[in-house]
């Protein structure tokens, strides 16, 4: 194992501009409850929170005139199953939110603890435009529920693909089984001017 | 932080309000390209493929090829290291020992798929021997069966030069049991 | 950044445009005829990836659409978590593989914040150099698929032979033109080789005479602007709302570029204008495109006269791969190049969001380490994710014609869309 | 030797040796020429070299076998029709595009008249009134390839084109209405005779001078009226593939790409006749002393050279100029090229009456 010849943590990020950690002050005054752990590293803003809390925080977030994050970048979620050392996660699964404001110039990261049984939480859609896809593919690649969700169905794979590839249990070679011609619901049917 | 801004201009003119104007001038530009190429074919950029090869610049990655010794064995001591840093894991190596004791160890197989290679360069730069490289410059690499896209060492192998410094020859590589006659050699050209 | 004016659209009216499935919406109360479905398919000559656009029409006018994503999806996330992080770099080519060299950087950027390594400058300036000019030859394939779906097959021909002499460029650095796997964790695999600088003036010279050609040709010629003014407008608010970023973005007037939000490289040495629109249709995606490949080509040669000499990969122990001499020559030098090869890479554990200005808008890497050289998660985010869900939105009303227009400005390309 | 003098002096002899030459030795081969030089011409303006593969041996010549190519092609490709098309109207649909390209030199004049005979097919009183008749039969062409072959792609071109031809007939006609009151008949010899003399011994009195915004009109009508270059959506090969031959391949296919190319060459022949003085030679009365058989042959060779020109302008404009969305294309055509005709009539009326 190489020693930690260069690794530096927040040190050498001291300089970062203070006004940053005002987004994690509001969140802390608004939603205490919701706080889990807050942390930096390399210069990137996080918040892990509750998930059933998401849905309120990220309004305040978005309409809140200290932060207004008008821009959603980017959802994703990370399976924690077969990782050696521990990174603080609690969960098997945590989604993870990245949100932008162009007004304020500053990035936000949300992460949301998801356990494995019980693999749902509250869908977003209804803030931003850019959510219902994102969320589309992350319950296509990882299974998880957003509930409230319009149109939940696979988005990346076809819709008889079986399991949810991005699984840290999902082997790397799997076959998927063969499907009959008659088995692919015919959605469209070429006739005579139907 | 500042920085300075361009607003496009949308072209609201006159000029771009009739159709006259901009057809007229569409017309200049190609009629001066049509003229000059009839005539002296001055802006031609298509070369005859076939006939003519693309120049390619040295660091082209083509084909592999696996270079030798001066004494006209391979560089290669089958260390598995290319083997380990192929993102598309398309090189099998299989080592063997050779009788010699002065002589290192030597790959009995070494095959490459080439129809899985990506031809990212990691392998040559992974090799501490400088045994494996991508520089013949053969670009197009067609042949008619997929079997014969996986290539086996003797086909990768450079040309064999005996000069005085050579002591071994191809005989000292003993071929694995199940791969007959080689395929075409470094140079794409088929073995005799 | 002085787009505090900016208001959110308040969601609650947010009526999803996305029909589920096959539903035929119902047609408008004034019209007789019945809903035509047709399928702007996977195979289709105006889609430049493979996307199928499953549109409802009444007549020729546009009532519904529903995109259909998914066909070029080769599992990049899955294929990165069970290879090593070197291993990623020439899966990273594939993704936008109009501007591969964006990509690379991107990554290897990621990884380094990951490390927390600087890179040394004239690896920066280097990076800077060949991401401008894969940046010219995605607005250049852009604009020449666009203006020919439009009808400029001539306009088309001329751009790709702008982007000839570029490839040629970066052929002669990396070995490739478009996979060319050339950036590495700390620095950049290969120097410019000698005489290279010279060969970029001459080259940039020829391409800014072709696209001013191809500006006299097609953006003032009436025709054009027709089909293109006020085709697939986008007001501000809901640009930003649907995520749009990078030319997209600033086509609608925001001028946000992350090249000047969040500043990387050298970037912020360099001065160059950003180009922004007005209305936010094609016409102004176009105009922004071809104001920025000017834009890209002044800053490469500012960039060429600023580069300093030096080493192009860092000193680091266990980032680069040890010189040849010192492999051949020291038991260390041998020892430490086994060890990188064999074990790979050694990140610390932590994730890290790494967003650079990709060909097509914001291109964001979110790595998660655990430390024990196999990546945990390499997720990309896609610049054009969000302009593919927004394409109902954008089509809506148009006629068919109009389809190809509003696509062809959107560059939606497909190795970055699916992944 | 007399039986033979004879034979040829029967009209209806005469006729027919017309047909045949000003058809098979002069329209069709210049027709399937252009198919060549338009993949030539269109290299040259995009700075490549065009085709030159095809080769008998190893003759390659520059590219010129690719005509007997592309017709050896188009007789051997399987000319198949789709499920569910209507077999009759599929079948005979290229034949009404292909016979409404053709009919269009039956009017055209290519020499002058030597004694009473005329090297024209046929005379008709009403001249480009038959131009118009036959140029609306080609609408049938499309429509019904467009309808009948099962396709939607297939059912939008053929709309298109039935909209655009059937609007673009109407500023045909309007157009030449300025040439008819300048020349005083629609006789096509008689405008060509009209286009001899000359202003002050100097300017040839060519219909583009007479009437330059009813020859802007003209052409411009008469190029959507052949579904090309800007005007064609019809085709449009972006959005709905290959419009309205879309399904249809082999000789099929290839007899309505020849019908667009011989109305190439049927469109610059009638724009050479009616507005660039056919076959007359400009300030070629001066030279009395002339032997006839020159004269002929000169006025041959204008009409030729002109009309050659013409095609290439037309292929030239096809690689230049974006294409139009279709309902710009019948703006275009009702608020701008409508009042602009009816305009050059009424202003060619006031000035006639005024110089009278």
């Amino acid at each position: 194992m190489p020693e930690e010849s260069s690794a530096s943590t927040e040190s050498t990020e001291a300089s970062e501009p203070i006004e940053t950690s005002v987004v994690i002050n509001l969140v802390q005054q608004e939603y205490p409850a919701a706080m889990l752990t807050t942390h930096r590293h390399r210069g990137d803003e996080t918040i892990a929170l509750k998930r059933e809390f998401i849905q309120p925080v990220c309004r305040l977030l978005r309409d809140h005139p200290d932060c207004r994050f008008e821009m959603f970048v980017d959802l994703t979620a990370v399976d924690y199953l077969l990782i050696e050392t521990d990174l603080q996660q609690t969960e098997r699964f945590e989604v993870v939110y990245h949100l932008r404001s162009l007004s304020k110039d500053h990035r936000i990261r949300l992460k949301c603890p998801v356990p494995e049984d019980d693999c749902q939480i509250p869908s977003i859609h209804m803030l931003w435009h850019a959510v219902n896809w994102y969320e589309r593919e992350c319950y296509d690649m990882y299974g998880i529920h957003f509930e409230g969700h319009p149109n939940l169905t696979r988005i990346l794979m076809y819709e008889q693909f079986q399991g949810h590839p991005l699984r840290k249990d999902y082997p790397v070679d799997k076959q998927q089984p063969l499907l009959e011609l008659n088995d692919v619901e015919e959605r469209y049917h070429y006739g005579r001017f139907e | 932080m500042k920085f300075k801004v361009k607003k496009v201009d949308r072209s609201e003119g006159l000029k771009e309000a009739l159709y006259i104007p901009g057809i007229a001038v569409g017309l200049k530009h190609t009629m001066r390209h049509f003229f000059r190429n009839i005539v002296g074919k001055k802006d031609v950029v298509t070369i005859q493929y076939p006939e003519e090869e693309r120049p390619v610049s040295q660091r082209w990655r083509g084909r592999h090829r696996l270079t030798r010794r001066d004494d006209g064995f391979l560089k290669c001591v089958a260390c598995y290291m290319c083997e380990t840093v192929c993102p598309a894991k398309c090189i099998h190596i299989e080592a063997g020992e050779h009788p010699d004791f002065s002589v290192e160890k030597y790959p009995v197989r070494f095959d490459i798929d080439e129809l899985r290679c990506v031809f990212c360069g990691l392998c040559v730069e992974a090799c501490p021997k400088q045994a494996i490289r991508m520089d013949t410059g053969v670009i197009g690499m067609a042949y008619h069966s997929r079997e014969s896209f996986n290539f086996t060492r003797d086909l990768l192998r450079d040309a064999y030069t005996p000069n005085e410094k050579t002591k071994y020859t191809d005989a000292d590589l003993p071929k694995p049991p199940d791969q007959q006659s080689a395929l075409p050699n470094s140079r794409g050209i088929p073995a005799p | 950044m002085n787009a505090s004016e900016l208001t959110t659209i308040s969601a609650e009216e947010l009526k999803p445009v996305h029909l589920p499935g096959a539903i035929i919406p119902a047609p408008p109360e004034d019209s007789d005829t019945s809903i035509m479905r047709i399928e702007i398919g996977p195979a289709h000559p105006a889609m430049h990836g493979i996307v199928r656009l499953t549109t409802y029409l009444d007549g020729e006018q546009i009532v519904g659409m529903v995109p259909e994503i998914g066909y070029l999806h080769r599992g990049f996330e899955k294929e990165s978590e069970n290879s090593k992080w070197i291993q990623v770099i020439p899966y990273t080519d594939r993704l936008n593989y109009v501007s591969p060299v964006l990509n690379n950087i991107g990554y290897s950027m990621a990884v380094e914040k990951l490390f927390g390594v600087e890179i040394p400058r004239r690896a920066q300036f280097a990076r800077v150099i060949m991401g401008e000019i894969s940046r010219i030859t995605d607005h250049l394939t852009c604009l020449a698929a666009c203006a020919m779906e439009v009808g400029g097959f001539t306009f088309f021909l001329w751009f790709i032979k702008a982007r000839e002499y570029l490839y040629e460029l970066l052929e002669q650095v990396t070995g490739g033109r478009v996979t060319i796997n050339w950036t590495r964790f700390g620095g950049n695999s290969t120097d410019f080789p000698d005489g290279f600088l010279k060969e970029v003036e001459v080259r940039l010279e020829k391409v800014r005479e072709v696209i001013e050609e191809g500006d006299q040709l097609v953006t003032r010629n009436k025709i054009f602007i027709d089909r293109m003014k006020n085709i697939g407008v986008l007001s501000k608010e809901k640009a930003i709302s649907y995520g749009f970023t990078g030319p997209l973005l600033r086509a609608c007037g925001v001028p946000y570029d992350i090249r000047r939000a969040d500043p990387h490289l050298v970037y912020d040495e360099l001065d160059f204008e950003i180009p922004i629109g007005e209305v936010g249709d094609s016409y102004d995606r176009f105009l922004v495109r071809m104001e920025e490949m000017r834009q890209s080509i002044s800053i490469i040669e500012q960039a060429i006269d600023k580069i300093p000499y030096g080493p192009v990969m860092t000193r680091e122990r266990y980032l680069g791969y040890p010189d040849k001499k010192e492999v051949y020559g020291s038991i260390e030098g041998l020892i430490d190049h086994f060890k990188m090869v064999m074990e790979g890479h050694h990140p610390p554990a932590g994730e890290v969001y790494q967003p650079i200005e990709g060909g097509n808008g914001e291109l964001g890497f979110y790595l998660v380490s655990d430390g024990s050289g196999d990546p945990v998660k390499c997720r990309v985010r896609p610049p054009c994710f969000n302009y593919v869900q927004a394409m109902p939105e954008l089509a809506l009303g148009h006629y068919v014609a109009d389809i190809i227009a509003i696509f062809g400005s959107i560059n939606m390309i497909g190795g970055e869309l699916d992944r | 030797m007399q039986l033979v003098l004879e034979f040829l002096a029967l009209p209806f002899v005469q006729d027919v040796l017309k047909i045949l030459f000003i058809l098979l030795l002069f329209a069709m081969p210049l027709g399937t020429f252009m198919t060549l030089m338009e993949r030539k011409w269109s290299a040259a303006v995009q700075d490549r070299i065009g085709p030159n593969r095809a080769n008998i041996g190893s003759y390659r010549g520059r590219g010129l076998l690719h005509i007997a190519a592309d017709a050896l092609k188009s007789i051997f490709k399987e000319d198949l029709i789709p499920k569910g098309a209507d077999k009759f109207l599929y079948t005979i649909a290229p034949f009404f595009s292909f016979m409404s390209a053709v009919a269009v030199f039956a009017i055209i004049p290519i020499a002058g008249p030597i004694g009473d005979f005329k090297f024209q097919v046929t005379d008709v009183e009403p001249g480009l009134l038959f131009i118009f008749a036959i140029t609306s039969l080609g609408v049938y062409g499309a429509v019904l390839a467009g309808a009948s072959s099962n396709s939607k792609f297939a059912l939008f071109g053929g709309t298109r084109a039935s909209a655009q031809m059937i609007s673009y007939e109407v500023f045909l006609g309007l157009s030449l209405m300025g040439l008819f009151m300048v020349y005083g008949s629609t006789q096509v010899s008689a405008i060509v005779e009209g286009q001899g003399e000359h202003w002050f011994g100097l300017i040839p009195k060519w219909g583009v001078f007479t009437q330059p915004l009813g020859f802007v009109v003209f052409f411009t009508a008469l190029i959507a009226e052949t579904k090309r270059a800007p005007f064609d959506a019809p085709e449009g090969e972006s959005e709905i593939v290959a419009g309205y031959f879309v399904e249809y391949s082999g000789m099929r296919w290839s007899s309505f790409m020849l019908a667009e190319y011989i109305a190439i060459v049927g469109v610059a022949a009638l724009i050479t006749t009616l507005f660039f003085g056919g076959y007359q030679v400009p300030w070629l009365y001066h030279w009395e002393s002339a032997p006839q058989w020159l004269v002929t042959l000169l006025q041959f060779g204008k009409f030729a050279s002109f009309t050659f020109i013409f095609c290439w302008f037309q292929i030239q404009i096809r690689w230049t100029v974006p294409k139009f969305r279709f309902d710009q294309t019948m703006a275009l055509g009702w608020k701008k090229l409508l009042p602009v005709a009816l305009l050059n009539t009424v202003v060619t009326a006031i000035i006639i009456v005024a110089l009278a």
